[in-house]
């Protein structure tokens, strides 16, 4: 009835073209690392200033001066570069980064994205989040389909403060690829058993389905 | 003949003057300059800004001069960590100012700092409430803000390897905000495991050139800050 | 398997077109990739606006594109060379337009169109008749003037060794406009003398990182501007 | 009656401290580097991305690809390092330049500098003289005390084109040393056999005795 986030993963990672620069954010976007198909050079950017990042380390050969953005230890391929922070954001900032996968708190129909704070009275952090939203050339989104209490993340328009707007591409959650297409979301694939009913019941925005002209995209 | 190496830490940093604006270089706990933080601490000086992308983690470093009571203000792109209760609870108590930057603005700033440029426009963060109160302006249809330049009192950043003239080299991700820092500031103190002699490191292989550095102090071992959570939590 | 290299240096220069703007590397005779700028004479593409920190000398590369009528516009701080006449009957003749920029600001805006920064502020040329026409502004009490950022459509530079991914070194002063063009343009070629395996470029030591880079093209020996110059010295 | 150019570059060198960074500009200024006082140890820079630059090499040890501003050959020290023009310019515009040597066609008694266009119908050329005049910490001028024709170049305000305003802080010619003091020149230095009179004779604004309380500086 859904997608494992090892599928979520394998379905985000396939989607990626050979030869692709890409930035994966912290928490879920890190497991497409483990997920590229076989044979596929994708390379790997970040943000602390890494191309060519690689899996993580056997626990033996941990080095706490090769950690990625979530502050975890990772490895670095043959190819890969180590830079300074101002020309690392230069990659994503000046348009270099083709395709960034970030984790959302809330998506709206017309693209915009929430996931650097959730208002509350809690310590507010942003980190690269903004960076990429505004100068990755694709931003696309995993998130969970709801919150926990079951409420829609992909709405009509956001509760939360804006991370960036009208700026996602794609949406992977463990029920569907959706695409933002202003007023509403179309449906690339749906999660097996999932129907358009119960995935219209679980969107807080109209659902559409996907623009045949743009099929072979996916 | 030019030798920045200062045996005495103490004295490295006594250019920080009470109320000035110093850099922290570090990402996560690669290139945190802990030893010449905890040098700062005991020379004492007070109602600081802070420049560091995170808030300091367990009670080293950062975390331990925030504890003292000796930062007024902390510039910063991303002050939450599971390790971080020290600036949690000063933030909490509103007893600490935080500017929230996105972390390549916060890099971008202070490398125009280190450049001569006071403001510069940038896409990133328009239309969201970091904006809030900040000049903007559309170039080809699309809005941006204008961000103001960082420059620091002081820059405390961790090397590698330095040479006498102060030239460094870093080591893998621990290179992060050093080479900005250490453009940005007045006076720029870095910390490095090791000095060699000049003309050892391979002059298309520097990466701060000697012009950007003025002092130099040794600490070969380094603390790790993992090893200090870890016992951290060994200890509860 | 990502290989950027291509035999062909017509076929690697081809994406510019009629009208395009193009970066050429190269400060005096250090950087120009010459056998790359003559690929782009045989490739054909005119009413090129080009942005190079000199005008060309004798009668190869840079020069030779001017002397073939190619060139609409150059972007340019001195364009003043004993060897430089192809330039300058151009443009005693009316027949090139010059865009004069300080040398500083010239480097600095293009690093801007790299870093998507749109435009910035600066106290260079303030006050001068280079100013004219710009935008001012004063920053503690200084005039500052508004430049805006160059982004290329292509960028033909030269560096000493890549790998197939595009990573790049140079050699000594011949780095010069090399990175900060790679930066700025939508599609980089890059000559180089060899092409290593990937993993043999050190990681701490790569200047241009694979990202900035598309096209590769191995030129082992290229020309000699100074041998070209003392040859046209000798027939004369 | 009159210093000669290695006599001017020596005075030059004696007034660079210790450990400083410093910009040559083209022409007289490169001569400095030949007159750098034994034992001292100053840092060269040079636009085109050098730090560290040394004296012109042996003509069998020539590399086109290690030249200065001038195009010429050069050498690096030990301690050098290279680096791209951006980075090189923000040294020079971030104010990280301690001391920079220039040319001038005219300088100002209020320290306005003009070196970059004689304003005919030749070819225009600006380099990187604007950045220099805008971001070293102290401009400092070598030229001839008059023009060929025997004109001032040291006058009440520029004819031609400026380079930089109020920037000039010390002028070595070949009659005198001195510094820009508003609406007149301060005499620092005069040439052996050089009257104030023959120097008032060929200076195109008052001059006026160096100030006793800065005495030391020199």
């Amino acid at each position: 009835m859904s997608w494992t986030a090892d599928e979520i993963a394998a379905i985000v990672a396939a989607d990626i073209p050979e030869g692709a620069f890409v930035n994966l954010g912290i928490g879920q976007p890190e497991r497409v690392a483990d997920h590229i198909p076989a044979g596929r050079e994708v390379i790997l950017h970040s943000e602390n200033g890494i191309l060519g990042m690689g899996p993580q380390p056997a626990p033996a050969d941990e080095d706490m001066e090769l950690i990625n953005a979530g502050k975890k230890p990772v490895t670095l391929l043959a190819g890969g570069a180590f830079f300074h922070h101002a020309d690392s954001f230069s990659m994503i900032r000046g348009g270099h980064v083709d395709i960034c996968i970030l984790g959302a708190f809330e998506v709206a129909a017309n693209g915009d994205l929430a996931n650097w704070t959730t208002g509350g009275d809690g310590v507010p952090a942003v980190g690269g989040a903004m960076d990429l939203a505004a100068g990755a050339r694709s931003v696309r989104v995993i998130t969970s389909h709801t919150t926990r209490a079951g409420d829609p993340k992909l709405l009509g328009a956001l509760s939360l403060p804006a991370t960036g707007r009208a700026i996602v591409k794609r949406i992977y959650t463990d029920l569907a690829v959706l695409e933002p297409d202003g007023d509403a979301f179309r449906v690339l694939d749906r999660a097996p058993g999932v129907t358009i009913d119960m995935l219209a019941e679980r969107t807080g925005a109209p659902l559409r389905p996907a623009d045949p002209s743009k099929g072979a995209d996916r | 003949m030019i030798d920045k190496v200062n045996d005495d830490a103490v004295a490295a940093v006594a250019a920080v003057r009470d109320g000035d604006t110093v850099l922290i270089g570090g990402f996560g706990e690669a290139g945190n300059p802990t030893e010449l933080v905890h040098a700062l601490i005991e020379h004492g000086a007070r109602d600081l800004t802070i420049v560091n992308n995170n808030a300091g983690n367990g009670e080293i470093g950062l975390a331990r001069l925030l504890m003292k009571g000796r930062v007024a203000k902390l510039i910063c792109s991303f002050p939450r960590s599971s390790h971080g209760h020290v600036f949690t609870e000063l933030y909490k108590a509103g007893r600490i100012e935080l500017e929230l930057v996105p972390q390549g603005t916060l890099a971008e700033r202070m490398r125009a700092g280190g450049a001569g440029v006071p403001a510069f426009f940038t896409p990133t963060a328009a239309g969201t409430d970091l904006a809030a109160g900040k000049e903007s302006r559309f170039f080809d249809g699309r809005e941006h803000i204008l961000e103001h330049a960082i420059r620091g009192d002081v820059a405390l950043i961790k090397a590698e390897t330095a040479d006498r003239w102060g030239n460094l080299v870093y080591r893998k991700a621990a290179r992060n905000f050093g080479p900005v820092m250490a453009m940005a500031a007045r006076a720029t103190v870095a910390q490095v495991r090791r000095v060699v002699p000049l003309g050892a490191i391979d002059p298309e292989q520097i990466v701060t050139p000697s012009i950007f550095v003025d002092q130099l102090v040794i600490v070969p071992d380094p603390v790790s800050e993992r090893d200090h959570l870890l016992e951290r939590e060994g200890a509860r």
